[in-house]
C-alpha cells in the first residue's frame, strides 16, 4: 500500500496533536486544575491516531480510556476534550461524564463506559447494523491487553464472527493492565493468536510505527467493507506513563521503558518524514506552532466554560 | 407453518372472537412493529427457526426472514450488548432473553451501557429486551425468578411486567416505539392461560401510567403481573364479605405512576400490596415508602404487603405453591387490613 | 493406555445404568408423573461416564443439565436422581432443586446451576483450591457447545491457564445448543481450537467411544494431577433427544439421527466387549438384571418419599 | 516496603495512639484474618505487586506470598466464580473489586451462583467480595456508584455497609468468618478521611445488627455508610434549634435489623431516611416499608427520605455535590419533620 504525503502529513499532524493535548492534561492535572482523572496513551500515538486514520465517514469507532486522541482525526475538537476533563457543560457530555469518555454520534464515535471492554459487543453491533442497513460501514474497537482477559471480548469476537460483520477489533498491547503485566493476565505470547478461536484474521503488528499501523488496519478497514468479515489486530506498543494520573509506575522497570523510549512513535516518524523529504524543519515549526496554538484555545475554552447548572442536574435520564 | 397472526386471525373468524392469549398478544405486537417499521429487528437464541422456547416468535422467520429475525450464539452479554450498537446507529432491535434467570448474564451491559447512555451523550437506545419472568410452573430456582426490582434500581431504564393480553400488546408496542432501554417481563404462567378480546386496530398503552381494573372504595391494593388474577380473584371473594377493593395494575414498574397509586389511597384511606417477588425491595418496598410519605394523613391503617419470601423460588409443587402468595393470603391480609 | 477389565466393565455398567435411568425419566415425564423438566442426555454417555470414570475420590466434578450420569460413577445413588425430578424432600436439594441440578460435596459433586457454563469458572476455583492446599486433586467440568459461546467460558479458561491449575474442561459438542446449529454458535470447526487462546493443550476425540474419551481425558487429568496445567477436551456426539422433554427436535434431520443411531456408544461398546471376551452373553443378562431392580427400587424410592414440609419453605437460605 | 500494620503500630507508638483511618481498619481487618486463618487467601486485579488500587493491601504480597495474595486477571466473573469454587473446596477466599462499579461484570455469578448455593445444596460458600463503592471523588459515572441496593434483593448474601473505622474492622472479620456470601462495600470517600481509636485485642462485630450512634427523643434517623457523618453533623446542628435526633446506623443493609429501627421509631414517632443512593429501591424504601407496617401506630408524621435523585452519578463537581444529600438537606427535612 501506497500512503499518500496528505494522510502521512495527517498522521503526523494528529500524533502530535495528541500527544501536546495528552501533555497538558497531564500538566493541568498536577496543577490541581481538572476534577478529572486521566489516563494517558503516551507512546501509544501511532496505534490510535493510526487506526482512526484508517476510517471513513459514516464509520464508527469505540475507544477505551486510553484512546481519546483516537477521536481527532474523527473530528472530535481538542477543545471537547478539556472542557471534558474540566466538567464544563461545553463538553459533549455537558459535564455529566469525566476524563476520555466522550464521544459524539454525528461524527461515529461512541461515548464509551470504562468497564472494559464494554464495547466490543457495542461495536460488533453497529458492524450488524451496517449490514443489515447495507450500509458500507465499518465499526472498529479499540481494547487493551488486559481487558482480552474478559468475557465481553469473547462474546464480541464469536459474535462477530458468525455473523461475519464489518468489524475491526484492535488491541493495544501496552505490556500492562494497570499493574499487571502480560504474563499475568494471560498465557498466549500474541493476542492476536486468539483470533484462531473464532476462525477469525489475525495479526500482530509494530504498535510504535504509524505507517504499519495505518497500512494494516486500513486493510482490515477495507476487508470489512467489503463483506469479508472481521479482523483482530494487536498492536504492539508500551504504556509510557502510569495508569492513570496518580500510578508512579515502580512495578515498571526503568530499563524497559528506556528501551520504549527509543522507539517514540514520533520522533522516529519525524525522523522518517524529514528524511524522505515529506516534511521540512519549517513544517515541523509551523506544526507545532499551530498545535500549540489549537491547545491554547482549547485550553482557554475549558477554563472559560461554564459548569452545569444544578438545576439540570436531573434532566435528560430519558429521551 | 402458520403463523401466530395467521392462527390468531383464523380462530378469530370462526369464533366470530378476538379473543387472544398473553402470548398471542405479544406475538402480534411484535409481528404489528416489524411489519410497520423496518428498523425494528429481532434477536435471541432460538427465536427464528425454532420460534423461540415459548414459539412467541413461530413463524416469524419465514415472514420476515433472517436479517430480521436473528438466532444469536449462546451470549448474552455478547447480543444485548450488539443490539444496544445497534440501537445507537439507526435500529430499534428486540431483544429476546429465553428465560428471565438469564438476564443476569447480560446485566453489565444493561445497566452500566445501556442505561447511561442518554444522560451522558444524549443519545437514545432504542432497545427493548423481552423475556418471560415468573413462577408457578415448577421450573425451580433458575427458570422462575422475577427481577423486575433490580432494574427498577436503574435510572435509565424503563421496567414494563403487563398483567393482562390487553396490556401487554399495547404496552410492548409502546416499548418498541420508545427512544429508550425498556426491560420488558412477560409472566410465563400468563402466557396459555389468560385470553381476552383484542380491538382490531393499532393501540398502544402508555409506559408510566397504572391502571385502575377495579375500582373501590376500602382499600387500595397496588399490584402487577401473575398477582393482578389473583388480586381480582380476591376482591370477588371480598365483596361478599363488605369489603370493597381498588386494584391498580401498575404495569410500568419503573418510573412509578406515584400519582395514581397516592389518588387512590388517599379515597381509600388504606393500602396493601401485592407481588409475586421476594419481599425485601420489591417493587411493594417504595410504592409503601411512597404511600408513607405522600399520604400519610389519609393513612388509617398500616401499609401490608402480601409478597414471595425472602428465598430463591423452590421447585417442589408444595414449596413453589408456599412461595407465591396465593389468593388466600391477599383475602387475609386485605380482611384484617378492613378490620383494623 | 491399557484398560483394565474392571474399568471396562465399569464403564459398560454405568452407561447401560445411566441410560435406563433417563429413558425411565422420560417415561415418568411421559405419563406426567414427575413436575420436573427433563434433560436427557441419551448418545453421549460414552462421554459423561468415560470422563467421570477417570476422576479419582477427592477430585470434583461439574456437571451441566444434560450430565447427571455422571454422577454415577462419582457415587450419587439413582435414588437421589428420581427424588431430585419429584421434587422429594429425599433428594440432595430437599426438593429445593430441580431436573439436574443435584450434587453431593462430600463425593466432589457440584449442585451446578442452569446459567451455562457458570460452573467453568467455580471448577477452575476448585483447581486454584487444590493447588494452592497442595492437594493432589484435579476438578473437572462438562459443557455444551453451545455454552462455549458464553465469556464464563473464555473467562474460565484463561483463569486456568494463567495460574497453571489442576483442570480438565471437557466440551461435549452434541452439533445443537437447543435448535441452535454449531454453525450459528461458532465459526471453528473444531472446538478445541479454542484452546489455542489460552495456549493451553487441546483436543477433539469421538465422544461415542467410552474408551476414547476414557483414556484421553485420563491422561489430562493425570496431567493435571502431575502439575502440568488444564486441558480442554472436546467430545464429538450427537444429541439424540429434544433439548427437554417437550422439544420435538423438528429442526434435526432424521437422516443425521438415523447416522449417528450407528454410532450408538452402548451397542457399539457392548458388541466390543463382547467380540473381545470381556464380556458374555450371561453378564450382559444380569447386568440388565441388575439394573432393571436398581432404577425399579430407585423410582418406588422417589415415590414412596415424602414432598418437603410447607414450614420448611424458608430454611437454609444461610448457612 | 513497609505493611499497613508496622506503619499503624509505629505511628500509634510515637504518638501513643491507636487512630486509624478507615482504609488502615480495613487492612488490620484483612492482615490479622489472613493470620489467623491460613485458609483465608485474597484475589483481585492489581492487589498484590501494586497492593491495591486504593493501596489496602499495600506490603500483603511480601509478607504473606503468592498463594495468599494473588493478582487476578483483568475478569471479574472469573475470578468471582474462582473464588467460589475455592469456597465450596475448603477455602475463604476474599476478593477486592477494583471499584465496586465492576462488580456488575460479575453480577450472575454472584446472584445465581454463590447466594443460592445454600438453600438448594446446604454446602456454606464463605467468600467475601470487597469493593469500594461511594462517590464524592469526581469519579464519574463509573467510579462512584452505590450498588448495594440490588444485593440486598439477593436472599442468600449479606451486604454490610461499614459507616466507621472501627465498624469497618470489625464487620470485615465478622464477614470473613461468616459461612455464607458477604457483599462488604467500603465507601472510599471514607478511607482517608475517618480517623478512630482501635481498641488493640481482636473484636468482631456482628453482621445483621444495627446500632444506634447517638440517642434522641424526637426523631428516629435511619442511615448507613458516608451519610452517617454528616447525619452526625445535622444533629449536632439541630440540637441548636431543640431537635434531638436519634442516628441508627444500619451498618448491614441485608439483613435489615428491622427491631432496632422499630423500636426507635416508637420511641421517637418520627422517622426519616438518608442514603447517598438513589431513591427509587434504595434500602430507605424498605426500612420505610417496615416502619409503615409495623410501626405505623406510633407514627407521628410522614416517613421522610433524603437521598440521592434517580439518575447515574454525573461527574462536575457542582452536579456532584447536588447529587449527593447533603448535610443541609438533612438539617431542613429534619426541621420540616419536626415541625409537622
Ligand atoms: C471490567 C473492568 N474491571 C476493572 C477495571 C479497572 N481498570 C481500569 S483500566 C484497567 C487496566 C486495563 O488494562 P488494559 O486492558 O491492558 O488497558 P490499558 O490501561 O493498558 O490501556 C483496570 C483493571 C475496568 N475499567 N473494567
Ligand atoms: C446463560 C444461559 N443462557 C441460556 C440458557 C438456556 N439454555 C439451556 S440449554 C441451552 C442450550 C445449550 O446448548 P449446549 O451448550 O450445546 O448444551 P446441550 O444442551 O447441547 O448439552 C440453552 C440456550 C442457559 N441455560 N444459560
Ligand atoms: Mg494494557
Ligand atoms: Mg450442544
Amino acid at each position: 500500500m501506497r500512503v499518500n504525503k496528505k494522510i502521512k502529513i495527517e498522521l503526523y499532524y494528529y500524533m502530535r496533536l495528541g500527544r501536546a493535548i495528552e501533555e497538558r492534561l497531564e500538566s493541568l492535572y498536577r496543577q490541581g486544575r481538572m476534577p478529572s482523572a486521566i489516563y494517558l496513551g503516551r507512546g501509544q500515538e501511532a496505534i490510535t491516531v493510526g487506526a482512526a486514520m484508517a476510517l471513513e465517514d459514516g464509520d464508527t469507532i469505540a475507544t477505551t480510556h486510553r484512546d481519546v486522541i483516537a477521536m481527532l482525526p474523527r473530528g472530535m475538537d481538542p477543545k471537547m476534550i478539556f472542557a471534558q476533563h474540566y466538567g464544563k457543560v461545553t463538553s459533549p457530555t455537558k459535564g455529566r461524564g469525566e476524563a476520555t469518555y466522550l464521544g459524539d454520534m454525528s461524527k461515529g464515535i461512541f461515548t464509551t463506559v470504562s468497564m472494559l471492554p464494554d464495547f466490543y459487543p457495542v461495536s460488533a453491533g453497529a458492524a450488524l447494523s451496517f449490514k443489515l442497513q447495507k450500509m458500507p460501514n465499518v465499526a472498529l474497537a479499540f481494547s487493551g491487553d488486559g481487558a482480552t482477559s474478559r468475557g465481553d471480548f469473547h462474546e464480541a469476537l464469536n459474535f462477530a464472527s458468525v455473523l461475519q460483520l464489518p468489524a475491526v477489533f484492535v488491541v493495544e498491547n501496552n505490556h500492562f493492565a494497570y499493574s499487571t503485566p502480560n504474563s499475568k493476565e494471560m498465557k498466549v505470547d500474541q493476542i492476536s493468536t486468539r483470533a484462531i478461536a473464532y476462525d477469525m484474521e489475525g495479526s500482530t503488528i509494530d504498535g510504535n510505527d504509524v505507517l504499519t499501523v495505518y497500512e494494516n488496519i486500513k486493510k482490515a478497514v477495507d476487508k470489512a467493507r467489503g463483506g469479508k468479515g472481521p479482523t483482530l489486530i494487536e498492536a504492539v506498543t508500551m504504556r509510557m506513563k502510569g495508569h492513570s494520573g496518580h500510578d508512579p509506575m515502580n512495578y515498571v522497570p526503568e530499563e524497559l521503558l528506556e528501551k520504549w523510549r527509543k522507539k517514540d512513535p514520533i520522533d522516529n516518524y519525524q525522523r522518517r518524514l524529514k528524511k524522505e523529504g515529506t516534511l521540512t524543519k519549517e513544517e515541523i515549526v509551523r506544526v507545532s506552532e499551530e498545535i500549540e496554538k489549537t491547545v491554547e484555545d482549547a485550553v482557554a475554552f475549558a477554563e472559560e466554560s461554564p459548569f452545569p447548572r444544578e438545576e439540570d442536574l436531573v434532566l435528560d435520564v430519558y429521551r | 407453518m402458520s403463523t401466530v397472526k395467521e392462527k390468531v386471525n383464523a380462530t378469530n373468524k370462526e369464533a366470530q372472537l378476538k379473543q387472544s392469549s398473553y402470548l398471542e398478544a405479544i406475538s402480534l405486537a411484535l409481528w404489528e412493529e416489524l411489519e410497520r417499521d423496518d428498523r425494528v429487528f429481532l434477536i435471541g437464541e432460538d427465536i427464528g427457526v425454532y420460534g423461540g422456547a415459548f414459539k412467541v416468535t413461530e413463524g416469524f422467520l419465514d415472514h420476515f426472514g433472517e436479517d430480521r429475525i436473528i438466532d444469536a450464539p449462546l451470549e448474552e452479554t455478547g447480543f444485548i450488548g450488539a443490539a444496544i450498537g445497534a440501537a445507537l446507529t439507526g435500529l430499534r432491535p428486540v431483544v429476546e432473553i429465553q428465560y428471565a434467570d438469564f438476564i443476569s448474564c447480560g446485566w453489565d451491559q444493561i445497566v452500566n451501557v445501556a442505561a447511561k447512555m442518554h444522560y451522558r451523550s444524549f443519545e437514545p437506545v432504542p432497545i427493548v429486551i423481552r423475556s418471560p419472568s415468573g413462577a408457578g410452573l415448577r421450573a425451580g430456582p433458575f427458570h422462575s425468578q422475577s427481577p423486575e426490582a433490580w432494574f427498577s434500581h436503574v435510572p435509565g431504564l424503563k421496567v414494563v411486567v403487563p398483567g393482562t393480553p390487553y396490556d401487554a400488546k399495547g404496552l410492548l408496542k409502546s416499548a418498541i416505539r420508545d427512544d429508550n432501554p425498556v426491560i420488558f417481563f412477560e409472566h410465563k404462567y400468563l402466557y396459555r392461560r389468560l385470553k381476552e378480546d383484542l380491538p382490531d386496530e393499532d393501540y398502544t398503552i402508555p409506559i408510566g401510567k397504572a391502571d385502575v381494573k377495579r375500582f373501590g372504595e376500602d382499600i387500595s391494593l397496588i399490584t402487577y403481573g401473575a398477582m393482578l388474577q389473583k388480586s381480582l380473584e380476591a376482591a370477588d371473594r371480598l365483596i361478599s364479605e363488605g369489603i370493597s377493593m381498588e386494584i391498580i395494575d401498575l404495569r410500568t414498574i419503573y418510573p412509578l405512576d406515584i400519582e395514581t397509586i397516592i389518588d387512590s389511597v388517599k379515597k381509600t384511606s388504606k393500602a396493601m400490596i401485592v407481588h409475586e417477588d421476594i419481599r425485601t425491595l420489591g417493587i411493594g418496598s417504595e410504592v409503601a415508602a411512597n404511600i408513607a410519605d405522600a399520604a400519610f394523613e389519609y393513612l388509617d391503617g398500616p401499609i401490608k404487603r402480601v409478597t414471595a419470601p425472602d428465598i430463591p423460588v423452590p421447585f417442589s409443587p408444595i414449596l413453589e405453591d408456599a412461595f407465591l402468595p396465593q389468593t388466600d393470603d391477599i383475602v387475609h391480609a386485605a380482611t384484617e387490613l378492613f378490620n383494623y
